[in-house]
């Protein structure tokens, strides 16, 4: 499903993520974990082809990164939900319609669109916020949105960016808890964190980074 | 399914964002007024020249003996000769009746006969409007006995053909100049519109928009905007003539409501200048954030 | 110290945004073009049409038998007669010579004698150019013996002033527009630049930045912006007066160099459009953010 | 220096915080302490008078909300450094212009400028980040460089908004103990988050949020 083969890349600013090497199944649950600035949030980016390996190659659905066309780049990513760690909601919309946003990209029916985000809203504790704007909800509350426009369409893969830094312990534990119940509905997930404690209560495959090298890749 | 997304976005993205909306709209809208407002300017003012020149190309004066039946002959002549388009005939009252109406002061009791010709008055079509045309046209009436005298103001009918010319010249290079000016300024502005929704094209591309479904709202909204620009400027070009007319200031011989092929050629110029602007906004900032 | 802030933060402001800055650079050059572009438009035009006007105003036929003292007297009350601008003389010779010219034939070598009257050509200026004014001067002319004939095209004359003031009025109305919409268009520029550097103000608004501390990089920038533009606006001005030139298109006999004042007048305009724009968009953006 | 006194704050979507009242001394270190959507964020946008209260009073500096001025504004705000919780960056200077910006609207010289910006830059490990922009740094460093900003001026008070919600636990660690540091040398600190250890690690004065009233104001 995601394959990083001898994947090197390197920032003009002369940073790098170094000889990246691993492969994740479909049906596995997967913690990227480092410090701040290891690299998790660019090996994010290039499974989901919004940045290319300067060296090696990383296969997404079997599509190769250094052949993949435009097209295809749309097509891999309306098969992945995504977290990302400044959420990237739309400020001029309402929530139901950030939320609904990856549906109607794909043509459904309203009414059907409507009566999944409600249920997904209802999963979220957002009911009561749908009408409201992204700028009226509290950071942690954004998060809850963005977590669930991710899980929205049932994507192949979910990518999670620290999808826990603003929520409190309580929102957290829930949060994580649907990400596990995503992935036991047969949903890859990688999981994006700095907190050792995820891993360690719920554990489960750690690929560890320390600036841009993979220094363990097993269960912690 | 998809349409519904694009007609749906399309018509969002213009609440979503409608000042930005607005402007451009109003950019489109000024930029075609301003083409229409030139176009007609100097198709008016051409035809004022025109119709001046037309009054001055020729006068024919008549033998004060010549009979009517000579007069007609010759005014058949005339009329047929190519490139003729008006002939008035004066007769030596209509002179007279001339001469009192400019002079205040009767001929006829002044010295108990007239003294003025009658005469013909030949009005040429625009493309025979030639000095050179115009002398042989002279040369070969020179063999009709019944003429007196040929008025035929040379040295005024080249300078007002000069002015014509320069006007021309002037106006096309200054229209050109406003087109081409305003259709950068409204292709700038749809930028900046766009630009405006660098987020928007940012976060769907990442949620798996294909180039396609985050192009086509936008052209649909260009397109929308476009003709409101255009319908605008319209209106506002009708509003200016009639304005014109109402304070009496002068009553325009060209007026865009006769012809309804500039009204389509406006909206249809606008729509197109409008969604293909958007379209290369859209595609240049793809570009740019793929 | 603060003023090193707001110095190096406005020159900061266009090198970060390059583009919105030179597209409202452009936009005020623009704007400044057609402005500048339609006032020596109006003014070529007149000039023009006056001179056509004025070389047509009255010309005064003297009696066969005037002697050189009579004329010459005569041609002294006119010249003082208040309004007259001009006064030629063309003795019989001169009328012959022109005869000769224009229809190509020798009058002396075919009649043996000149049977043209020498004449006086008068000038009025323009602002008694109207036809009463010119009437009562004919009638007063009446006393002279030595006068045959005058010859006024009132008609032509008349209408000469209405094309005059038909171009008149269209062409104010159409520069009035012009200037309008593209100080409008300016200033719309102005405001979406300034809507590209929200972030920048809400930011260092919540830093602690003084509204005046805000504002004053803006307002330099936009003095610079509108210098810039107002420059080449000149520039492509005196380019496109050159190009007519060089073309042989016509000869302008009112330029933009020959008139410092307006040059100084097209920078001051540009700048302070600019500079009050920018300020305004900055104004609102606050009351907005606040 | 922080006073609230029967502070209502009433949003259009109905959500409200209720009778706050509580001071804060000059030499004080608060936690504002609660879960996600609780008010935190709100109580602090009041203090630096981003958002005024629909009944009762703030004063700051002892300048009350209900009859400051425009100006006065911007002179409280000189004297707050503020960490915000979307770090508020600007996003087309580098580090050192972003670090630099307070001190060059307080109009100091370019020199004295340059020596403050680096020796900070040194002590939060951004020495060999100055020229880089922000969005070439990763969440964490960007956190970083937004804590720079808030202390390059010796503020009176530090408004903190989660300031290590994108950081690992070691760089968490460095941070919280810069804040205390900057507490010692004599400035007023609040400090939100939602993250229960925090003040249990460090204890001082908590005040306690559950959505939008103060439920326990003591040391935890
Ligand atoms: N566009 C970029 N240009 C240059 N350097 C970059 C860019 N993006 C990231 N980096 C650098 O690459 C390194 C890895 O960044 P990345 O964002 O992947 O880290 P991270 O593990 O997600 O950190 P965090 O937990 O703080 O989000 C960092 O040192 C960062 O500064
Ligand atoms: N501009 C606004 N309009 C309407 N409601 C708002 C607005 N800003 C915040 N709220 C609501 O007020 C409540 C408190 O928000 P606030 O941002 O203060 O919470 P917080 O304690 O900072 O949460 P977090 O830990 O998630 O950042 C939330 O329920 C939020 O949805
Ligand atoms: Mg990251
Ligand atoms: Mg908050």
């Amino acid at each position: 499903m995601i394959s990083f083969e001898n994947v090197h890349l390197r920032y003009d600013t002369g940073i790098s993520l170094r000889d990246l090497n691993f492969f994740i199944d479909k049906d596995e649950f997967v913690y990227l974990f480092g410090p701040t600035g290891a690299g998790k949030s660019s090996i994010l980016k290039m499974i989901y082809m919004d940045l290319f390996p300067n060296d090696g190659q990383v296969e997404i659905f079997n599509i190769g990164s250094s052949k993949v066309k435009r097209k295809e780049i749309a097509h891999i990513r309306q098969r992945i939900g995504m977290v990302f760690q400044d959420f990237k909601l739309l400020m001029d919309r309402d929530i139901y319609s950030n939320i609904a946003l990856p549906l109607e990209l794909r043509g459904l029916k309203p009414n059907e669109i409507r009566s999944k985000v409600v249920r997904k809203a209802d999963e979220f504790g957002l009911r009561s916020r749908l009408n409201h704007f992204p700028h009226e909800l509290s950071s942690g509350e954004q998060q809850m949105v963005s977590l669930a426009r991710a899980v929205i369409d049932s994507p192949d893969i979910l990518l999670v960016d620290e999808p826990t830094a603003h929520l409190d312990q309580e929102s957290a534990a829930g949060v994580t808890d649907a990400i596990w119940k995503v992935h036991d509905s047969g949903t890859c997930v990688v999981f994006a964190t700095n907190k050792v404690e995820l891993p360690k209560r719920e554990p489960a495959r750690t690929i560890s980074l320390v600036s841009g090298e993979i220094i363990i890749d097993r269960e912690l | 399914m998809k349409l519904g997304y694009i007609i749906n976005e399309g018509v969002a993205g213009i609440r979503r964002s409608k000042m930005p909306f607005m402007n451009s709209v109003f950019s489109v809208t000024i930029a075609l007024v301003l083409v229409g407002v030139g176009v007609l300017f100097v198709d008016n003012g051409l035809k004022y020249i025109g119709d001046l020149q037309a009054d001055y190309d020729l006068e024919i004066f008549m033998q004060n003996d010549a009979s009517s039946e000579e007069i007609q002959e010759l005014a058949t002549i005339i009329s047929e000769y190519p490139g003729v388009i008006r002939m008035d005939y004066l007769s030596k009252q209509d002179a007279a009746d001339l001469y009192s109406a400019e002079f205040g002061e009767n001929l006829l009791t002044l010295l108990g006969e007239n003294p003025l010709p009658s005469s013909l008055r030949v009005t040429f079509e625009e493309n025979y409007r030639s000095s050179v045309y115009i002398q042989a046209f002279l040369q070969s009436m020179k063999q009709f006995e019944t003429i007196d005298d040929v008025l035929f103001q040379k040295d005024l009918f080249n300078r007002i053909q000069v002015i014509m010319q320069t006007i021309y010249t002037i106006a096309a290079a200054a229209i050109f100049l406003v087109i081409l000016v305003t259709v950068f300024l409204t292709a700038n502005n749809l930028r900046l519109m766009i630009l405006a929704r660098y987020e928007f094209i940012e976060a769907i591309r990442l949620l798996g928009a294909s180039d396609f479904m985050i192009k086509a709202p936008f052209f649909l909204e260009g397109g929308i905007l476009g003709f409101l620009g255009g319908t605008f400027a319209v209106l506002i070009i009708v509003g200016l003539e009639q304005a014109l007319a109402a304070f009496n200031v002068i009553n325009l011989p060209v007026r865009i409501l006769d012809y309804p092929e500039v009204i389509l050629g406006t909206l249809l110029f606008g729509i197109s200048l409008s969604a293909l602007g958007v379209l290369k906004a859209v595609r240049r900032m793809l570009r740019f954030v793929a």
